[in-house]
């Protein structure tokens, strides 16, 4: 399987604090990958830096074998590059299913409106969203605008799903049914960047785990042996999650 | 562990037209922790909004330390020793770590020395607010705008605290050190009424938990109750 | 505009915007004309007496509005006739409006050759073209200073004082002075200082400053706080104005200017008034000051159209105009007629300066009140 | 000699455009007003001055805070009377209140006192500093000084008081600062309160050294604009230091491209700032 | 599906031609004020492109329509004929916005009103010191156009019609395209739009191009027909305030507002200059303070007003 992403390098410094530095990743094509860190490790400016929305100081980041460290969003979207956002996003004044078509229209390059209007239909249905379509986005409640925000990025038929926490403030029930989702998504054939502060939700789907601290890349690997790594338990998970992982004899 | 700090009656709000809260009835006791937990969109956040006077009532009595406070502004909750911090944060764009959490004491009249005396409290419970205390507070990684957010709610030094989302987006090891800090927060003599989603943390920290569904408060019980309670596991614990 | 009582004149007026000042000072000639004549019966024509009727609308200072409204008097209120709008550029553009219509307009505030030479037939100026100031200036100045060789001139940038400094670059020219500084300001400019600071370099004998109020009670007071020296100084049109006087206080003395008229001025005439001294009376009666050239040029307007309707004996354009175009009005104002182009020259604007705090004329000789000063104060 | 005297002009008018700028930036920075009004209250402040003047004596450079304290209590509430019940709607909403508001106070000040141009005559005039081969007008020393020292109260006013943190709070989320116990309506009427103040003081100091009038209004509007752009919006420092760049950059603009090109120069300046620094010279999101 | 295209294409002008030999045989100060009236609709119709479905706040109208005024004033006293130089004016401003868009429009929002704020006053300067072209200061003259079929006056109305029917297509067009759809993605969230996939730089730029071809056309025929121009007049800053009041009136981003607007607005104007002359200005300007206090959503907030839509897009996000 070739690398369907590839960031060689990448440094990315907010005025004196070096938030991303020398981060070597690569991503296969059809994967899942889970990204853990602690607050602050830099895991949203990776997805900014990759999307186009920061330009990384320093590196490359090659996507599908093309350059796209420094190319517009729009044109890195529209090779492929799905992301959510950590803060929700919407255009607030549209409806729902607005909201959707608009992604379906430009980045997943239906041929007209209605085209758009039919897939972002489809896409609502698959994310449960149908019942609140015709509700303006500002409406929703922060689970709604999440699920929104996936709808989105489905429309966009990304080759490449960042998932920037979007199960966060999701209750556990929730959390099921949405890792359901996910899932699905995977089944499809699209490449996952699963950012998750909630363990649950990683070591259930991804097989392999990238740890960030401190802008550096202090874990690469297999879910189980990530999580047992010393340092991962005493930079990210805490004690008590540890021991709680071991009672529940993971 | 006495005296009740909050009492809430038939309350009712909404936003606009669109009534969301139909009845909620709620009692927080002096010193305690009570969480209130409920799937998407039952109204927990609005209840809270109500609750420090973001949102007039329709209906119902909020009873602050037995004052009768339903309809009053919010610098009339926070004078009253309420303090929320809201769901997303919302700590000031523009200013520093060290002016939000100063804008936390705005309502109080305690002087200068009290006010500094509790900010290096704050820096001593959030050592990483101390680090970053000159950075904009908004520039900061989530979790450390948590810390900020509830650092600047206990700078009004409330004795009530309402916190919605505690663990959003929080590392799980810096979720276990709020929680020993809510817990030291607690001790100290400030109430605590929680929203929180992981209701496994929630029953963990709480001693008292009020269930929300559709806009009602139907259920209540201690944290251990309904922790054992099958029907509560199944619908928001998951698997 | 058969069987009516009242003759019909359409006036718009910068009552708003930046020439509001001007607009007001207009209107209160225009009203001191209405009222004489219609105290004394109105205008005669053949053995009738029609009352004046003056309509205004506001143009806001916006040019454009101008014509909007010169149009609207036309076609709307069906005016007689026509007063011009404030200035030489508005004028410029509604004379147009009254060409079209074939309505004579006497235009109270337009000195620029440019706005006549457009070989318009209804447009008549009761004031004399610009080069009327900057002769008889050139002139006292070379004769009292002979030795006086560089000349510099700061013109605002906009049609009046732009023409007007012109002419003052060829009056000085003709009589061998050097031009040493030339330049324009911006509309709207705030601060002279770096213009004065480089003029002051050129080290001028004489200069010469164009613009409206606000821009000349500025320069003056520049012009003194960075110690612009200078022999003789010129600025045109403010120290005309008791208002420009009061702003800038002693830095007034010695300063020169020419108006088209002056309360000192002495005509006698066949109009209402029936000489310079009565208008200027009746002026300070209604409104408490004296009369300043904008002032009497509204009522100027007035007592031309008056004349020139009276000897017509009808209220037939084409028989007014044509009595426009033949001249000879006596007025308060002066002798008026119009050149084959419309513009008055038929009298010599007195040149003024301030002296111990009072306006004197000190040209044309026959009218002058006092000698022509140098240096500056 | 010539670029000397030149730098100094620039930097003596440089002064009072800081004074006008400052109530302007600090109402678009902190409330997101383009407040249209400003100009008009300027030439306010400049009225109050020049009768307070003609008929009690009072020097013009005293009076300033007496203006601006006098314009700020009719600030507060027209804010908190009027403009308050808009500020939660886009920027275009409250832009257009306030150039109606504008059409308004002009047309009263046309009415109230006459277009006539009026300007405070000092006796015994202030003079100039003569420095040799340079000269610099007094009454613009005064101005600036007085001027600064009322901007550094604000200033500092704004960066260490809990009043000041709390104008940001409401700048930046209504919702958040009335959570915390600031009362915001309150707050934006001080705020817009301290932005007509400096107008008033402004008006007050320029009542010397410009002529005032209704019509002036829009002229100070167009430089507190430009200055704002230059120094950034909602930054006091960067109003006093743009009003300084504008001063001399049209000062040697005239210089170099003679006088009617001057503002060409600074706005064409002005844009190619815009185009690499939006935020101006000093500017930021919050408030400095 | 043709329905979709044609009934924007033909409706706005079917309604304008029917106005025309209503209005055009009566008086000339009616024919003024409908004149008025088209230029206003088409100038409100114009920023409303721009400044409402892309909510970007533009303060250039006057810019591009002094442009477009000087432009064909230049022209045709080259010889151009009334056609050519309007064309050209339009030309002129569209072009000009192109290459203006790409240094301004990645501005955001108080920083893109700002900066095409300048454009004027820079233009204006400009026009000021070219002295050689435009006459700077002075002014300029235009020819009177040679009209056979109609009077000047009417010919002035059907033009002005015109634009203000081409300008309410345009904007019907737009609503129902692509574009439409992606300006009013930017309007709401431009970063979002952006990661969607929006070419948010091209669709900016159509935008700001089309809005101003019609100005600077507007600005040539406005110079044409008043056949006297000078830099203050047509660069006024009010040229640039008017039609986002009408705008704001009607309401701001729906296709039918900016028209209801601007006859509002030209009525309310009229009225109030005709019956006061001295507190006119004054009097507009607190009836405007009262339309923001107690209509804020411009007009269509009175109920039976049902053309308009509402103005969704100035919702305020939570
Ligand atoms: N500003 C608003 N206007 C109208 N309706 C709103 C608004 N905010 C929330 N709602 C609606 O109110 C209901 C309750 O929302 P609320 O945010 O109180 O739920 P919650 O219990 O806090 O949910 P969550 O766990 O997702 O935070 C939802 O149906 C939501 O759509
Ligand atoms: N625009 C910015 N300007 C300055 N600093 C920034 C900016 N964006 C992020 N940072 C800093 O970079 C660091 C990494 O932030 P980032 O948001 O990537 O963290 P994260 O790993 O996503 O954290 P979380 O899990 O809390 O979301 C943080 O310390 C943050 O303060
Ligand atoms: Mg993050
Ligand atoms: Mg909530």
């Amino acid at each position: 399987m070739t690398a369907l992403l590839e960031l060689k390098g990448v440094t990315k410094r907010f005025r004196g604090l070096e938030a991303l530095s020398d981060i070597n990743l690569s991503l296969k094509s059809g994967e899942i990958v889970g990204l853990i860190g602690p607050n602050g490790a830099g895991k949203t400016t990776l997805v900014n830096v990759i999307t186009g929305v920061h330009t990384a100081d320093a590196g490359s980041i090659t996507f599908n074998g093309a350059p796209i460290a420094h190319m517009r969003r729009d044109r890195i979207a529209r090779l492929g590059v799905a992301r959510t956002f950590q803060v929700v996003q919407p255009f607030p004044a549209m409806t729902v299913l607005e909201n959707v078509t608009a992604a379906a229209l430009f980045g997943g390059g239906a041929a007209s409106i209605a085209e758009a209007r039919d897939a972002a239909a489809h896409h609502l249905a698959f994310c449960g969203l149908t019942d609140q379509a015709g509700k303006p986005a500002a409406n929703l409640t922060l689970a709604g605008r999440k699920r929104l925000e996936l709808a989105k990025s489905l429309a966009l038929r990304p080759k490449l799903l960042m998932l920037d926490e979007v199960n966060a403030g999701l209750n556990p029930a929730e959390v099921d049914a949405a890792l359901e989702l996910i899932t699905r998504i995977a089944a499809q054939g699209a490449t996952i960047l699963l950012i998750e502060h909630l363990m649950k939700v990683v070591t259930r789907t991804a097989r392999r785990l990238v740890v960030l601290h401190h802008g550096k890349l202090i874990a690469d690997g297999p879910v189980a042996s990530v999580l047992s790594d010393e340092t991962v338990v005493e930079a990210y998970l805490g004690r008590r999650y540890a021991e709680r992982m071991a009672g529940a004899g993971i | 562990m006495t005296g009740t700090l909050l009492k809430v009656e038939g309350l009712e709000t909404g936003y606009g037209d669109i009534q969301v809260v139909w009845r909620a009835d709620l009692e927080v006791r002096q010193g305690a922790i009570t969480a209130l937990i409920g799937s998407n969109g039952a109204g927990k956040t609005t209840l809270l909004r109500a609750l420090s006077g973001l949102l007039p009532l329709r209906n119902g009595a909020i009873f602050v330390s037995g004052r009768d406070l339903a309809g009053a502004s919010p610098q009339q909750f926070v004078e009253h020793g309420v303090a929320h911090v809201p769901e997303g944060r919302r700590l000031i764009t523009g200013l520093s770590v060290h002016d939000n959490l100063m804008l936390g004491a705005y309502r109080r009249k305690d002087g200068k020395q009290a006010i500094r005396a509790d900010l290096e409290r704050m820096y001593a419970l959030f050592p990483r607010l101390a680090e970053r205390r000159r950075q904009d507070a908004t520039t900061m990684s989530g979790g450390e705008q948590q810390m900020c957010a509830i650092a600047r709610g206990l700078m009004a030094a409330p004795g009530l605290l309402l916190i919605d989302e505690l663990s959003l987006g929080l590392a799980p090891a810096i979720v276990d050190q709020l929680v020993t800090t809510l817990e030291r927060v607690r001790a100290d003599g400030t109430s605590i009424l929680l929203v929180e989603q992981d209701v496994g943390i929630a029953l963990e920290l709480a001693d008292f938990v009020y269930v929300m569904d559709q806009g009602r408060t139907v259920r209540n019980g201690p944290a251990d109750e309904i922790a054992a309670d099958p029907s509560i596991i199944a619908a928001y614990m998951g698997t | 505009a058969n069987a009516k009582d009242s003759v019909v004149i359409g006036a718009p007026l910068p009552v708003t915007g930046a020439l509001s000042p001007e607009g007001t000072k207009l209107r209160q000639g225009y009203e001191l004309w209405r009222e004489q004549v219609n105290a004394a019966g109105g205008v005669k024509v053949g053995d009738r007496r029609l009352k004046v009727d003056l309509r205004y609308y506001d143009y806001q200072s916006q040019t454009p509005r101008a014509i909007q409204v010169a149009e609207k008097l036309i076609t709307d209120d069906k005016v007689d006739f026509l007063f011009s709008p404030f200035g030489s550029g508005a004028t410029k553009a509604a004379s147009a409006v009254a060409e079209k219509a074939g309505v004579p307009m006497i235009a109270s505030s337009a000195s620029s050759k440019e706005v006549f030479d457009q070989g318009y037939k209804n447009l008549f100026g009761v004031y004399t073209d610009n080069s009327t100031f900057s002769e008889p200036l050139a002139d006292l100045v070379k004769a009292k200073l002979p030795n006086a060789r560089r000349v510099a001139i700061l013109a605002r940038n906009d049609l009046y004082p732009l023409s007007l400094a012109n002419e003052f670059e060829k009056s000085a020219k003709k009589r061998g002075f050097d031009v040493v500084f030339f330049e324009k300001y911006a509309i709207g400019t705030l601060d002279h200082a770096s213009a004065l600071t480089q003029l002051r370099a050129a080290k001028p004998d004489w200069i010469v400053a164009t613009g409206y109020i606000n821009d000349l009670i500025t320069i003056r007071k520049q012009a003194a706080d960075l110690k612009v020296g200078g022999e003789a100084f010129t600025l045109i049109n403010g120290p005309a104005y008791q208002e420009w006087i009061s702003a800038v206080g002693p830095l007034a003395e010695n300063v020169t200017t020419a108006s088209w008229f002056h309360p000192v001025a002495r005509y006698s005439s066949d109009d209402v008034f029936g000489s310079s001294a009565k208008f200027v009376e009746l002026f300070k009666a209604k409104y408490g000051s004296e009369p300043d050239f904008t002032q009497a040029s509204g009522s100027a307007v007035g007592v031309v159209l008056q004349q020139a309707i009276e000897r017509a004996g009808s209220l037939d354009r084409d028989k007014v105009r044509a009595e426009l175009k033949k001249g000879g009005f006596k007025t308060f104002f002066g002798p008026i007629s119009f050149s084959d182009i419309g513009i008055a020259d038929s009298y010599v604007p007195p040149v003024l300066q301030i002296q111990d705090g009072k306006v004197q004329v000190v040209a044309p000789a026959e009218i002058a009140t006092s000698t022509f000063r140098t240096g500056l104060k | 000699m010539l670029w000397l005297q030149v730098l100094v002009n620039g930097l003596a008018v440089g002064g009072l455009y800081a004074c006008i700028a400052v109530g302007f930036s600090l109402v678009w920075g902190v409330l997101n007003i383009i407040n249209i009004l400003h100009g008009s209250l300027i030439v306010l402040g400049g009225y109050l001055a020049f009768f307070a003047h003609q008929y009690w004596g009072i020097n013009p450079f005293l009076f300033a805070p007496l203006a601006g304290a006098v314009m700020f209590a009719g600030g507060v509430a027209l804010q908190y009377c009027v403009i308050n019940h808009v500020m939660a709607r886009p920027f275009l909403i409250t832009l257009l209140l306030t150039f109606g508001l504008n059409l308004f106070l002009d047309n009263s000040m046309l009415a109230l006192f006459s277009a006539d141009y009026r300007k405070v005559l000092l006796n015994p005039a202030p003079g100039v500093f003569d420095l040799g081969s340079i000269v610099v007008p007094a009454d613009r020393i005064y101005a600036t000084l007085v001027g600064l020292v009322l901007i550094s109260a604000l200033a500092l006013l704004l960066r260490f008081t809990q009043f000041g943190r709390a104008i940001i709070a409401v700048r930046m989320d209504r919702d958040a600062a009335a959570l915390l116990g600031v009362n915001v309506r309150w707050t934006y009427a001080v705020a817009f309160g301290l932005g007509v103040f400096m107008a008033g003081s402004a008006g007050a100091l320029l009542s010397a050294i410009f002529p005032i009038s209704p019509v002036a209004s829009a002229g100070y509007l167009s430089k507190a604009f430009v200055i704002c752009v230059i120094g950034g919006l909602g930054s006091i420092p960067g109003a006093v230091i743009g009003g300084f760049a504008l001063g001399v950059i049209e000062s040697f603009g005239a210089l170099l491209l003679g006088p009617e090109h001057a503002l060409t120069l600074a706005f064409v300046l002005l844009i190619a700032l815009l185009a690499v620094r939006p935020s101006g010279l000093l500017g930021r999101q919050g408030f400095a | 599906m043709m329905l979709r295209i044609a009934l924007p294409l033909a409706l706005p002008f079917a309604i304008v031609a029917v106005a025309f030999v209503l209005l055009s045989q009566t008086d000339a100060y009616i024919i003024r004020l409908a004149t008025t009236f088209g230029m206003y609709a088409a100038l409100a119709l114009a920023w409303n492109i721009i400044g409402g479905i892309a909510g970007y706040p533009s303060f250039a109208t006057a810019a591009f329509f002094g442009l477009g005024a000087y432009v064909t004033a230049v022209a045709q006293n080259l010889g151009a004929p009334l056609l050519v130089g309007v064309g050209l004016a339009g030309a002129g401003a569209a072009l000009f916005a192109g290459l203006l868009g790409s240094a301004i429009l990645h501005l955001r929002g108080k920083y893109f009103a700002i900066a095409s704020l300048v454009i004027a006053e820079v233009l204006r300067e400009l026009t000021n010191s070219w002295t050689s072209v435009t006459g700077g200061g002075m002014g300029i003259n235009l020819p009177l156009a040679k009209t056979t079929l109609l009077t000047q006056p009417q010919l002035y109305l059907a033009a002005m019609l015109f634009l203000a029917a081409a300008a309410t297509s345009a904007s019907m067009l737009i609503d129902r395209s692509r574009l439409g759809v992606a300006l009013r993605c930017i309007a709401q969230n431009e970063d979002a739009a952006q990661i969607i996939g929006v070419d948010t730089r091209m669709a900016k730029t159509w935008a700001f191009v089309i809005s101003s071809l019609f100005i600077g056309l507007v600005g040539g025929v406005y110079a044409s027909w008043v056949t006297y121009i000078d830099p203050t007049d047509v660069y006024d800053g009010a040229m640039s305030v008017k039609p986002i009041l009408m705008a704001l009136l009607g309401g701001v981003g729906s296709v039918f507002g900016p028209v209801l607007g601007a006859f509002a607005y030209l009525l309310l104007e009229e009225l109030l200059w005709r019956n006061l002359l001295e507190f006119h200005a004054g009097i507009l300007g607190l009836l405007v303070v009262l339309l923001v206090l107690f209509l804020p959503g411009g007009l269509s907030q009175i109920r039976g007003v049902g053309l308009v839509s509402l103005p969704k897009i100035w919702r305020r996000a939570p």
